[in-house]
């Protein structure tokens, strides 16, 4: 009969991972430039594969199309009333780029993009960005040697940044309390308010109701 | 028949069905058992359901959705209507056909069937998980008539799991390992750096939901859990988890899920989701009806624990007393509070206010734009104020 | 494809979908938010589903259909698997149309709209309910080869709703009352005669199940919560509480739910469900797949409290070990208890036995018979024992 | 500005039901004959009744048809190997038999009983059961009156009854250990194992499985 043991060994369950099976998926890459393959991006090579592939949602310049990102742009922007964050303005670092456009650009294809396309487009939109000049060649090294304008501007988590304190009585005066309403017009309805001009509560009904008006 | 307060209001209810008559359902039988192996809720609840803001997202496909709170009791949130969150859509994913890959700075690179993590010994917890960007939309000023809306990025469940610190041991974490990738098998393939300690402490590796297998919109058939921490980083479709001695800085956590403050400065890894509280009856959706009797009832929760007090004030922050916690008060889950009064037509500014075990008070709306301005779009955990009129209506409104 | 363990085993796993490669669904998008305004299970669990045993009622309607058991994770019961049991089909009930009249020995007879009582003060508690004549096939010998079948008619939920007590201190209960009958709206008119002691302890009447309205088969829009009571006491689609001084002996506690005993007499108002327990992991239904390291799993509850221990026996009951209970151990509901050990293809008898707050042991099947024989039906808690053959099979086997 | 208050005075949610809409819906029964309205049953009329509404279920004789219940016989086998509880075997009160017929019977169309038909049908399920005579006549009175056959022998739950140890070892003699296996053939299938002749785990889906063999 067996009875119960605690498991300071290894229970074994799994199988290791070999190097093959790992490598198809080990697609991340770092700061340092770990994880980047091999491989040369130009902007010419890349403007043509921006046009082609990411135009449409982004704009020829990155400026943005409806409401799908803006990529480029909004330098010293950070402290407006509305800022513009982009890969220029507020990306820390250009590995983010490489790495995010392998996962998941473009949208509606993602992974299809050969390790060479996405060093071309990414050199590209960092082009389209004013990081980097027309000539420029974007590989494993220099990709990692590249500067971004906002990189010094993120600073770990410093909360708790606010120290409120459980006041019970007279925690306020009741004469300077400023008291502002909700904008009208932009909560999405057709479940418990009838309104007029405002959005529906799926995307789907909105576009029907669009459609209709 | 008109609606009201989320429901229909027949202006017909028929008289035949109410006593001294036998209401129709008395009169006949109804459907027998298995008619349904899977139930679903009653057609008369129809109105129950996921929202979204269509203006807040390109499309539907990277997009949210929020829980109707105005319309839950008690802490667990129904699976059906558990939030959503992603940025690929919802893919559907075999199973069997399902891997989990962990590797990098470890002894023993590993590879897992569905069938292999649902060996190891699991553990079951009932924890929140919310949207940093709950609640985001009113940063700047009241923008949303409906509690589904200022707070609905926000769920409750009961998840079954093994604890990543499980996992780590099996495979043998390096001296150098510091930092974990995760990432999810969706067309995003979002990812996420979790520091080592946490994966240590209290991270889960998850696949069950309320008792039952996750919700392919939840990350079926695997997910990660950071409990308290905001829910991006609970990588849903979760495949792979890379050991590493640095963050990986990726878009999820720089372009993204980054802080900007007023200097033009941002806030990296802002991981904990401070305690926040709401009142959830009455709200925009649950006007008051009649006059007398009325229990104020609502939702705390906190990142760094369990929720100690809930402090309500009628007079828009002035005065405050303390409600009664309700039921089961556990750590980093969506806590019940209560407090029983009676309304006879006066105005209310009604607001909620939380503490939780660390001692750490819920901020007002001043205090918060003072330190983080207009622009940071997460983490707005202040307290929210529901201004109730002599007709029982109840706005959104903002007090500073 | 082939079945096993509830699952179909594709005899095909797609090597296109396995790493290396990047699985189809990480090369599209899936749907977006709110495709599923209230969500469902992954089309992967269509096999998690409640289940009838035909031959155990002339049909559909008056009858009885189990949970999943051997698919759950956890102690929560999601409500589209929650059991259903019922007289008379499930009626289909508009709630603002449902009344619940509470009169007989009270002060101030009351009758109450779904708004009414959705005002009163809520209590939110996890509880579980079980059919009296769960395991009630299993009296005379061995009978079913499926978990969710021996032990299916139990679930577990967090109940929302009013303390009973608090409907009849607005009532006034007079001095004489010491009965209530509760009845149900639907075609049967359940009837059951409660205590008036019960009542006034933890009695609820309940609107809310996890979180959202009450399932329509589980008595949408209201019905009564007996704690730890057999679950026909709390009537579903209720609608009327008469409070008297004795009981009323109505055809469901006397034809039905009464225990016969081998001298020819029978027990009446066997409310309690006593302490049982039932190792969910493995089972028929889950057998041992691979030999190496497995989790012994199982639930255990007892009506009268608390679970204060839970062992388990590898050989039939001569020897056994402490098990360790797993996350909440709350009152009167669902707890669930694990082992964790080796299997290397040895033959096993496997138990688990279950010691609750008072202090009573699950009892074997021979004390059983020994007192009650084999007619009685209903509350049938021995110790069950499953035997695990050395291929991993797990078969439903009695010890005596 | 209105504070919490403790809630010890009624809270005034609910109305006051008044005596006609609780008429219309207390319909229960008791031993005693309370809640019986007025009324004559009789065992011809009753007899009419029967055949018309109750016997293609409960049979002719009470003996029930098919799976659907037996209502009369039974006497004497509550020792048995397999007792046959009916409402002269078993049942301990005659008001109980009123108050399910009109709660609950005909089971396909609750309720629609007038109060003289429950008394008819009550009466004729009776004298089926030999409780009463062919000339009884069954009132408000005369129901209380009734004494079942079996009305003494039900008793109050005496549990706990049993007395099970927490033994840890030695607790049974391994080799004196009966074992039974499954009865074969009766568990739904259907899920997950392969069943020949046993039943389906839903009505409608045994009732194909039937028709196609
Ligand atoms: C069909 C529309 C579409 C196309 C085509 C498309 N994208 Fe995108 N892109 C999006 C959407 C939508 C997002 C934001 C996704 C989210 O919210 O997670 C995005 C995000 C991005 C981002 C991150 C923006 C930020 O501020 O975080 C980059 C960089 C990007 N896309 C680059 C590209 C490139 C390069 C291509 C072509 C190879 C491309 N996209 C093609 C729709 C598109
Ligand atoms: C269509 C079938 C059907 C018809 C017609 C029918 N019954 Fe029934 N009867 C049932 C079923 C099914 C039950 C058991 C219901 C349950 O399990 O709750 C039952 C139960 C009963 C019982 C209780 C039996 C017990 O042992 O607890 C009585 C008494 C009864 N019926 C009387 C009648 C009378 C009198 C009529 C006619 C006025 C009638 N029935 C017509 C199906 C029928
Ligand atoms: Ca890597
Ligand atoms: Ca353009
Ligand atoms: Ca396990
Ligand atoms: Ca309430
Ligand atoms: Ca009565
Ligand atoms: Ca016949
Ligand atoms: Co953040
Ligand atoms: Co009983």
């Amino acid at each position: 009969i067996m009875g119960a043991f605690s498991h300071a060994e290894p229970l074994g369950l799994g199988e290791t991972a070999t190097e093959e099976q790992i490598a198809g998926w080990d697609i991340d890459i770092r700061p340092d430039g770990k994880g980047l393959p091999e491989g040369r991006g130009t902007i010419e090579a890349g403007e043509a594969l921006y046009e082609e592939r990411c135009a449409t949602c982004h704009g020829l310049f990155g400026e943005g199309e409806g409401r799908w990102p803006v990529l480029a742009g909004g330098q010293g922007t950070l402290k407006d009333e509305r800022p513009t964050k982009t890969v220029g303005s507020y990306w820390p670092y250009a590995s983010t780029l490489y790495d995010y456009i392998r996962r998941a650009m473009p949208f509606t294809a993602p992974r299809s993009l050969s390790d060479q396309q996405v060093y071309d487009v990414t050199a590209y939109v960092l082009y389209l960005n004013e990081i980097v000049e027309e000539d420029f060649v974007l590989t494993k090294e220099s990709l990692a040697g590249i500067e971004m304008p906002n990189k010094d501007n993120f600073f770990v988590d410093p909360r708790p940044d606010v120290k409120n304190t459980r006041c019970m009585d007279k925690c306020a005066d009741p004469k300077k309390l400023m008291i502002a309403g909700t904008l009208k017009g932009i909560t999405p309805v057709g479940h418990f308010v009838e309104g007029a001009d405002a959005p529906a509560a799926s995307h789907d009904a909105q576009m029907e109701k669009e459609r209709e008006e | 028949a008109t609606t009201f307060a989320g429901r229909s209001i027949s202006a017909e209810i028929n008289p035949a069905n109410l006593p001294p008559n036998e209401p129709a359902w008395g009169k006949q039988l109804g459907h027998g058992v298995v008619e349904q192996p899977y139930g679903l809720p009653s057609t008369f609840e129809k109105q129950v359901v996921r929202r979204t803001v269509p203006w807040l997202t390109a499309d539907s496909i990277a997009s949210i959705s929020m829980t109707p709170l105005q319309d839950l009791k008690g802490i667990i949130t129904p699976n059906g209507l558990v939030f959503e969150r992603y940025h690929g859509g919802v893919p559907q994913i075999n199973p069997d056909e399902h891997r989990l890959i962990l590797h990098g700075l470890v002894e023993r690179p590993l590879i897992f069937t569905m069938e292999d993590l649902m060996r190891f010994p699991s553990v079951s917890e009932i924890k929140f998980i919310e949207c940093p960007a709950n609640g985001g939309m009113e940063w700047k000023g009241a923008q949303m008539e409906a509690l589904q809306f200022t707070h609905g990025m926000l769920s409750c469940c009961e998840w079954t799991g093994v604890p990543l610190r499980v996992l780590l041991e099996e495979a043998g974490v390096k001296p150098e390992g510091k930092w974990i990738l995760a990432e999810g098998a969706d067309g995003a393939h979002m990812s996420r750096s979790i520091p080592l300690e946490k994966a240590l402490e209290d991270t889960l590796v998850v696949y069950a939901q309320n008792g039952e297998m996750l919700r392919p919109e939840q990350g079926y058939p695997l997910r990660l859990l950071n409990p308290g921490w905001e829910g991006n980083t609970s990588i849903k479709w979760l495949r792979r988890l890379e050991v590493g001695d640095q963050p990986w800085y990726h878009r999820e956590e720089t372009s993204k899920y980054t802080d900007l403050m007023p200097d033009g400065r941002a806030r990296k890894f802002t991981f904990v989701q401070e305690t926040n509280s709401v009142i959830t009856s009455p709200c925009p959706e649950k006007p008051l009806v009649k006059p007398g009797f009325v229990e104020i009832e609502g939702l705390a929760w906190s990142g760094r624990g369990k929720i100690k007090h809930v402090d309500i004030s009628f007079d828009g922050g002035v005065s405050w007393v303390p409600a009664k916690l309700k039921g089961l008060v556990l750590d980093k889950a969506l806590t019940r509070f209560s407090l029983v009064t009676k309304w006879t037509g006066q105005p209310w500014l009604l607001q909620s206010r939380s503490v939780d075990e660390t001692g750490y008070v819920q901020p007002t709306l001043s205090q918060l734009r003072e330190v983080r301005g207009g622009n940071s779009i997460y983490h707005k955990n202040s307290i929210h104020t529901w201004k109730v009129a002599p007709t029982g209506e109840v706005t959104n409104v903002q007090i500073t």
